[in-house]
């Protein structure tokens, strides 16, 4: 029985931006069904990190594995598996809400009929602005319109930059549910976040990045919560 | 899904896009037209050379409008950051190039049949009896003209400069589309000449095939960071 | 500043052979020099000007070939993904645009004399004026990114579009010249037509090697520095490697 | 297999390509009627711009150099029509040679505004009495 590969490998990542060094020489190893918080201070590589994965950028140096594929040479299977939440956009702003929302699951391979769509929208307290164009939308309303969007992608991975960053309270509980959720359905995610706090006690593991390089964090080092058992794929 | 959901997906979105904000559309439809008047006007009121630059006149116009056109609908993307999510579907990128290819050559393609009779109006030019083969001209050397805008305009969409970069870059790619779309018109329009202008149409595309291959296999290395 | 590690001289020792070529480079120019200058007799035709042809034809052929080696390398890279293609394709690049500018230089020299006039839309001229354009939007789109593999991927792309657009151009500035009324002639092989004297061709072909020969040189030179440049970027990049604790979650 | 076939398209759309283009390369780009195809069916020009090509006749060039106008006739040695140019002659422009003349006809007179002259060295205009070879004189001009 072969066990299936980790969610995310990093093997001796490094990223630079023009002449920086952004990552660098960063290992990592993350279990599928976990929930791991990268924390640090802006600029620190938190978001590269993030988009390494996501194929958005190639390694400089080192690889990175997503689900045993090189976000590189099978970035197409990467892109299936994973769903990226920006720290803000993403959306059409000429577009409504509901149609951002449907151009997004279209490009993802599904089909949602209006109500399943009007329903996604709801679910993120976007019901009364499902046919608004997303111009007309505040900065809170937009991130819940990324939530929407990441919620509907068929992914098992998921990256999270700043999910709280612009939200309300309200709007903050749903990122709670989202992480009940894929806490639930045996989903992987990555969240960066300067305000730790309140995920720490969601999440399995917090690493703290700065400098470029990447280390478990010494103020949250326990797991809050008993990782579940790890759906094993292909017998 | 198969590969060209996607490419109908994103043109529809681009089209769908500029039929709400109309921002290309009062970008270039004005510029172009003004283009086009200052061009009859500098020339003056000789028809003769009136109707030799004629052609000329209208694909100059139409070359303007296209290099505007690329590169807003890359500047709305990038508006709200969604060329960024845009890039992480799992779609193939090529699809993303065919995709604004074909918004953009339906908007060239507007802009001309606009453009066509003021063209005639303004240098005292008639359309002459060979319609069909006209907009076939038309339809293939705004294809042209798209095919590469499109392609330099992602290449130069976080480039510092773009908007001066972009004509500069393309320019010497499009002298052939634009001296092949100039000849047929001309032989079309002033001699009425359909065996003169088949030959400038199967160039214009000929050169539409081949890049349409060259660009659509090589666009992935353009976006890629 | 890390002593750890011995910093190599990034420049490797200069082979022997590099500088036979070297000499082998100058040797043939100044033969083909010779032959033109004095050997060659004075065409029917063009007279004295013929000489200013050897050098003219050796440039612009050698600028083709160079443009297509790049756009080589160009797609070599977009493969494999190796710096030194990069440099490669760059050092091609950048000997197309060398010799592209003498080939304008050349043909305006030409043009002087026989039509009065510096610039004429000449088919090779016009196609070379073209291609000169290309080649220095390579280079703007080069010093505009900052990222070194981005760079590379962008230059490959720009070099790969500009060999394709070549059969393109070369068509264009022959409908352009067909179309133009008059004052024509015809810079490419002009006055080395078979049936003139055949010193004129081995003449012409003997500069053309020489040229080739010289620009195989140039090439090698530029991408000694260039590998020399990359060796010197990695060692400053990773000069402070420590082993890094590898995360297990 | 999917890259498999993609690629086996993108071959093909470049051979299409790569088969138009010469296929319009190898018929001219120099279009053009001769004299005596304009004598054919001169009413199919009425109004319009067309290109003439034929042969300098011996004997009619004329050149204003006040007016900068020159005058010529162009002929196929079956038809020969007057020619009226706006401009100085180009420097190869000598009686015999080829000329592609674009412009339009007025009350029997070519006017053009554009001359290409056109090498012909291997083409003969023919002997008086001699058959002509209007094939050959067309291939000279292209």
């Amino acid at each position: 029985m072969n066990e299936s590969p980790p969610a995310v490998q990093l093997d001796g990542l490094a990223r630079r931006y023009g002449r920086d060094m952004v990552l660098s020489e960063v290992s990592l190893t993350i279990r599928e069904g976990r929930i791991v918080v990268l924390q640090g201070p802006n600029g620190a590589g938190k978001t590269t990190l993030l988009k390494v994965l996501a194929t958005r950028l190639r390694p400089s140096r080192g690889s990175a594995r997503v689900f045993g594929f090189d976000t590189v040479r099978e970035a197409h299977e990467v892109r299936s598996r994973t769903a990226m939440l920006p720290v803000f956009g993403g959306s059409y702003p000429t577009l409504t809400g509901a149609e951002n929302l449907e151009l997004a699951t279209r490009l993802y391979g599904l089909r949602l009929t209006p109500s399943e769509l009007e329903a996604a929208l709801a679910n993120v307290g976007l019901a009364g602005a499902a046919q608004k164009q997303v111009r007309g939308y505040s900065s809170g309303m937009k991130k819940r319109l990324g939530l929407a969007r990441l919620r509907m992608a068929p992914a098992k991975l998921w990256l999270l930059d700043e999910p709280y960053a612009a939200l309300d309270e309200e709007g903050k509980a749903y990122v709670d549910a989202l992480l009940d959720e894929a806490r639930s359905t045996g989903k992987t995610v990555l969240l960066a976040s300067h305000e730790p706090e309140r995920v720490a006690p969601l999440a399995d593991a917090v690493l703290e990045v700065s400098g470029g390089t990447v280390r478990r964090s010494e103020r949250f080092g326990v797991p809050a919560t008993p990782v579940q058992a790890v759906p094993v794929r292909g017998g | 899904m198969n590969d060209f959901t996607p490419v109908l997906l994103i043109a529809g979105k681009d089209i769908r896009q500029e039929l709400r904000s109309r921002a290309i559309t009062v970008a270039t439809l004005f510029f172009a037209a003004i283009t086009l008047v200052i061009l009859a006007f500098a020339v003056g009121s000789d028809e003769a050379i009136l109707t030799q630059i004629a052609p000329g006149a209208l694909w100059v116009a139409l070359a303007f409008a296209g290099v505007i056109s690329a590169a807003q609908s890359y500047a709305a993307e990038g508006e709200e950051n969604a060329f960024e999510q845009l890039l992480l579907y799992p779609i193939p990128r090529a699809s993303i190039y065919l995709g604004k290819l074909i918004s953009n050559w339906v908007y060239m393609g507007f802009l001309a049949l606009i453009l066509l009779p003021t063209t005639a109006v303004l240098f005292d030019l008639p359309l002459g009896s060979h319609r069909g083969a006209l907009l076939l001209t038309l339809a293939l050397g705004t294809l042209g003209f798209a095919l590469i805008a499109t392609f330099y305009a992602a290449l130069t969409a976080n480039l510092r400069a773009r908007d001066s970069l972009l004509p500069v870059l393309m320019f010497p790619v499009v002298v052939p589309i634009l001296l092949a779309a100039v000849r047929a018109t001309t032989s079309l329009m002033q001699f009425g000449n359909l065996e003169m202008a088949s030959d400038w149409i199967q160039l214009l595309a000929g050169f539409d095939l081949a890049y349409l291959v060259v660009c659509t296999a090589i666009f992935r290395f353009v976006v890629d960071e | 500043m890390s002593s750890d590690r011995t910093t190599t001289h990034p420049l490797r020792p200069r082979p022997l052979w590099l500088n036979l070529l070297a000499a082998a480079s100058l040797l043939l120019v100044g033969a083909g020099f010779y032959l033109g200058l004095v050997v060659s007799p004075p065409d029917v035709n063009q007279g004295e000007l013929i000489r200013i042809m050897y050098a003219h034809v050796s440039a612009a052929w050698v600028c083709f070939l160079a443009v297509i080696i790049a756009a080589v390398y160009g797609m070599l890279y977009l493969w494999k993904g190796r710096p030194m293609d990069d440099v490669r394709g760059t050092a091609h690049a950048e000997l197309a645009t060398i010799f592209a500018g003498l080939t304008i230089i050349g043909g305006m020299t030409y043009s002087k004399p026989t039509l009065n006039t510096f610039w004429t839309w000449d088919a090779k001229l016009t196609l070379t004026a073209l291609l000169f354009a290309l080649l220095v939007g390579y280079f703007v789109v080069r010093g505009l990114i900052d990222d070194r593999d981005r760079r590379a991927r962008v230059s490959a792309v720009v070099a790969i579009i500009v060999l394709a657009s070549l059969p393109f151009n070369w068509m264009a500035a022959e409908w352009f010249r067909t179309l133009h009324p008059a004052k024509s002639f015809d810079v490419s092989a002009s006055g080395v037509s078979d049936s003139a004297d055949p010193i004129f061709r081995w003449i012409l072909l003997f500069n053309v090697f020489a040229v080739a020969v010289t620009y195989v040189w140039f090439s090698i030179e530029r991408i000694r520095i260039g590998r020399a440049q990359v060796g010197l970027e990695e060692q400053r990049e990773t000069t402070p490697v420590t082993m890094r604790e590898a995360i297990d979650v | 297999m999917k890259r498999w076939a993609y690629g086996v398209a993108a071959v093909a759309i470049l051979a299409a390509a790569g088969f138009m283009v010469y296929n319009a390369m190898s018929s001219s780009l120099v279009y053009f009627i001769l004299p005596s195809e304009y004598a054919a069916n001169p009413h199919d020009y009425d109004g319009r711009r067309l290109r003439l090509g034929g042969l300098v006749q011996p004997g009619s060039i004329v050149f204003d150099n006040e007016d900068l106008r020159l005058t010529f006739h162009v002929t196929d040695s079956i038809e020969s029509y007057f020619v009226r140019h706006q401009g100085t002659p180009p420097d190869m422009f000598q009686e015999n040679t080829g000329v592609v003349i674009e412009g339009r006809f007025e009350d029997g007179v070519f006017v053009s505004d554009n001359l290409l002259v056109r090498h012909s060295e291997v083409y003969q205009a023919p002997e008086e009495g001699e058959p002509v070879d209007l094939e050959a004189l067309k291939d000279s001009l292209y």
